[in-house]
């Protein structure tokens, strides 16, 4: 049993890696603000699997509504300007 | 006037009730035990959320109060998950015939219900079985996106996809 | 392409530190010191079940008090640097196409819930995981689905006022009821510490957090105001 | 291992957050950076505390009081976590409002723009 | 009797992870942004369920979570996939050609 | 007998993560990327489901309560701005 959250945990973090490349890389502001929401939810499960609850439920309450929307917003407000 | 007034503080109020009673419910169902202190407090934080958040509604606010209406509810669950499972199978079955046999198309259908609970359930439930998809509601239209259309006319597409749900709803909620 | 290179030399200092460490880190197998002492110590002596809360709220409960401080701070800036704009003006507003009907009337349903579970998150703290900062997020959430439903929704400054200062002032006065009646600043022992399991256990931990959980909840909500209430330009 | 792989890709997050912060030029970019970095660290700090075989400090039917001392991890790394993750988003909010006055300010988000701030 | 409930749980849980993979197959094959909304929220949606029930035959004293985590998928997950449709319609996103109708553009036309 | 089966279930899980994954990673406008955003959050939720169940711990779900309840906050927000309401 230990072993199959091992291999959750191992998928996890490869994604999460995977998230934050396409963030850093990728062309658009947007999709890069879509993928750090991403890499917040990969990491709210890795913080259950690491047996803190807490943590995991900090980060789901705010990494699944506020961070997102305050990203968006802000980006909403200053679209139109030169560097999109 | 005044009697239209009186009508919709009573309303308001029947609506608050019921409100504080849902809330009641989940409280217990998220604390999953019966006991003194866990009903003082939801009683507490009920009551503070009623009185800040007036118009709130709850799954039973329209319901009307009728042992038919309740009747139906229980049907209309069961028509649901029977319509759940059915769809899932058939975009299962879609999904997996290697040349992926869809025809889309948005359609545009009409419904019956006034209030707003049933209006909310009804386009949950479009969005959830077969093939269907709401789209967007505007007054008594509604227009769905359909995967594999067999219908464009409206009256034929709004007896496809609307009235199973709509006998249901329509004795709930009106 | 000199600053490029600059910032790989950098970071590769960084990883090189990084892996420094990771090849000095053994796992431990047993409790550190403060460790053991908060598991064997903190159910008997607080009552509370969930050990994280009776660090936070009790044994680092000046450390709250600084991080609620941070907070209050960050949403006093915040306010303070918006303010300086022009306010938007109700006539000036754009016209916004209607937000949906069917979004409104699943706002309408959701909003008690969320404000339930938040509530439910906050004094459930010392049994669950959970607490304070949770909750205070979760009712914030729902003052965010408000906004996103009707963008020209505003909430009552003076209840966010009220409600943040009440909270706070409450926190600090039972913080030194604690150093009156008990051993020290934010002790929780001023209340009977009840069976262990119950909702009206552990001292005054459930209290604490929950006034912890309205403050930073009224903190998010007036960040949230304060940025909705700015003007596109 | 669970450890391992947690503390490696809290690490590998900071250094790919730093990255970056410090090569792009868009204000917007340069924040969303720095929230992968903050959960980076987070994890980092989170990973110390774990230990193999043991479960979360919360103390319930599963894990009675007199087990406490073998049973559960080191509460402390989470305590701090708890609020450091509620201080990013004040942080962040802050970040991005001041991003907001300084468009409203210049019309632009590209640091280069921003000549005022060399010497 | 635990045993049979055991097993019966067993099904359930893998029978949700095979729709969650039918969903995520869709999700990948379908040609335009509708289609993927509807692969996307309904296998998900029954997905879910079924292994929130076979959680719940597992550990028969979760069961009233279990049942509100239901309760709460059930209605914001067609929400968020009606809201999200609309929005795309709204803005014009790609159809596919084999789209035949498109009555809320004809009426949106009409309108304008 | 279970422990298998679980274990094909976190498989298959497992598998369709990855194709939505997949297609965040390949989407080729910000709508799909967005649906792969909603999905990827409900298959987090049956993941935190079947780490309480390997853990035998029920405590966990209120995390996956918080998603169930929250998540389709942060794709509303995002519809939000892809209609330029902001």
């Amino acid at each position: 049993m230990n072993t199959l959250l091992l291999v959750i945990a191992l998928l996890l973090a490869a994604a999460m890696l995977g998230a934050a490349w396409v963030s850093i890389r990728v062309h658009r502001v947007a999709t890069a603000m879509l993928a750090a929401g991403l890499v917040s939810l990969f990491a709210s499960v890795m913080f259950l699997l690491l047996a803190a609850p807490d943590v995991a439920m900090t980060e789901a309450a705010i990494g699944s509504g506020l961070t997102t929307f305050l990203f968006f917003f802000v980006l909403g407000r200053v679209r139109g300007g030169r560097d999109d | 006037m005044d009697k239209l007034v009186n009508k919709h503080r009573s309303g308001r109020l029947r609506s608050g009730i019921i409100l504080f009673f849902v809330l009641m419910l989940f409280w217990l169902m998220l604390s999953s035990q019966l006991r003194i202190d866990v009903f003082v407090i939801g009683t507490i934080v009920a009551l503070v959320i009623v009185l800040l958040y007036g118009d709130g509604l709850s799954f039973l606010t329209e319901l009307r109060l009728t042992p038919k209406a309740i009747l139906t509810g229980f049907q209309y669950y069961g028509y649901f998950f029977k319509e759940l499972f059915k769809s899932n199978f058939k975009l299962a079955g879609i999904v997996l015939s290697p040349s992926l046999p869809i025809n889309p198309a948005i359609v545009k259908v009409r419904t019956r219900l006034q209030s707003r609970m049933g209006r909310l359930m009804l386009a949950n439930s479009i969005t959830l079985t077969p093939g269907t998809l709401s789209v967007e509601m505007d007054g008594e239209w509604l227009y769905v996106h359909w995967v594999c259309m067999e219908t464009a006319d409206i009256e034929q597409a709004t007896a496809r996809i609307v009235s199973g749900f709509e006998s249901y709803l329509e004795v709930m909620y009106g | 392409m000199i600053r490029n290179f600059a910032v790989l030399l950098l970071l590769l200092g960084l990883a090189g530190i990084f892996i420094h460490l990771m090849q000095g880190y053994i796992p431990a197998t047993e409790l550190n010191q403060s460790a053991h002492y908060y598991a064997a110590h903190s159910a008997e002596d607080l009552g509370a079940a969930n050990i994280v809360t009776a660090i936070i709220v009790t044994y680092r409960g000046l450390d709250t008090l600084g991080e609620v401080t941070v907070l209050f701070l960050a949403a006093t800036i915040i306010g303070m640097v918006l303010a300086n704009g022009h306010k938007a003006q109700r006539s000036l507003q754009r016209q916004l196409p209607p937000s949906g009907e069917l979004l409104t009337t699943a706002s309408r349903l959701l909003t008690p819930l969320i404000l339930l579970f938040g509530a439910y998150v906050f004094v459930n703290g010392h049994l669950t995981p959970g607490g304070g900062f949770q909750g205070g997020a979760i009712l914030a959430s729902a003052a965010l689905l408000l906004l996103l439903t009707d963008p020209l929704k505003r909430f009552s400054h003076r209840l966010i006022a009220v409600v943040e200062s009440l909270s706070g002032l409450l926190f600090i006065a039972i913080g030194v009821l604690g150093m009156v009646l008990a051993g020290g600043f934010l002790d929780s022992r001023i209340l009977p510490t009840g069976a262990f399991g119950t909702l009206f256990s552990a001292g005054s931990i459930p209290l604490i957090y929950s006034l912890i959980g309205l403050k930073v909840g009224a903190e998010f909500t007036s960040m949230l105001n304060n940025l909705a209430e700015t003007e596109k330009s | 291992m669970m450890d391992w792989i947690a503390m490696t890709t809290g690490f590998i997050l900071i250094l790919m957050g730093l990255y970056g912060a410090l090569t792009h030029r868009n204000i917007l970019r340069i924040i969303v950076s720095f929230t992968l970095a903050n959960t980076g660290v987070n994890l980092v700090l989170v990973s110390v505390g774990y230990m193999l075989g043991r479960t979360a400090p919360i103390l319930d039917k599963a894990v009675p009081m007199a087990e406490a001392v073998t049973r559960i991890i080191d509460p402390l790394p989470q305590a701090l976590v708890l609020t450091a993750i509620v201080i990013g988003l004040g942080i962040t909010a802050m970040m991005l409002t001041y991003a907001y006055k300084l468009y409203e300010a210049k019309g632009s988000l590209d640091i280069a723009s921003y000549r005022e701030l060399k010497w | 009797m635990e045993a049979i409930m055991d097993i019966i749980g067993g099904l359930l849980m893998v029978g949700g992870a095979c729709f969650l993979l039918f969903g995520g197959l869709g999700l990948i094959r379908m040609p335009d942004i509708y289609n993927r909304i509807q692969a996307g929220s309904k296998t998900t949606t029954l997905g879910t369920l079924l292994t929130l029930a076979g959680a719940a035959c597992l550990q028969p004293a979760w069961g009233w979570k279990l049942l509100l985590i239901g309760i709460f998928l059930i209605f914001t997950n067609p929400v968020s996939a009606q809201v999200l449709a609309s929005t795309a319609h709204r803005r014009g996103a790609h159809q596919s050609p084999l789209t035949e109708v498109d009555r809320l553009a004809e009426d949106r036309e009409g309108k304008a | 007998m279970v422990e298998i089966l679980i274990m094909l279930a976190a498989g298959i899980t497992g598998a369709a993560f990855l194709l939505a994954l997949g297609r965040f990673v390949l989407g080729p406008s910000r709508f799909d990327r967005v649906v792969a955003f909603d999905v990827l959050t409900v298959i987090a939720i049956t993941f935190i489901v079947l780490a309480a169940l390997l853990e035998n711990r029920g405590i966990y779900l209120d995390a996956a309560l918080v998603y169930a309840l929250l998540s389709f906050l942060g794709v509303i927000a995002i519809a939000r701005y892809l209609e330029g309401r902001f």
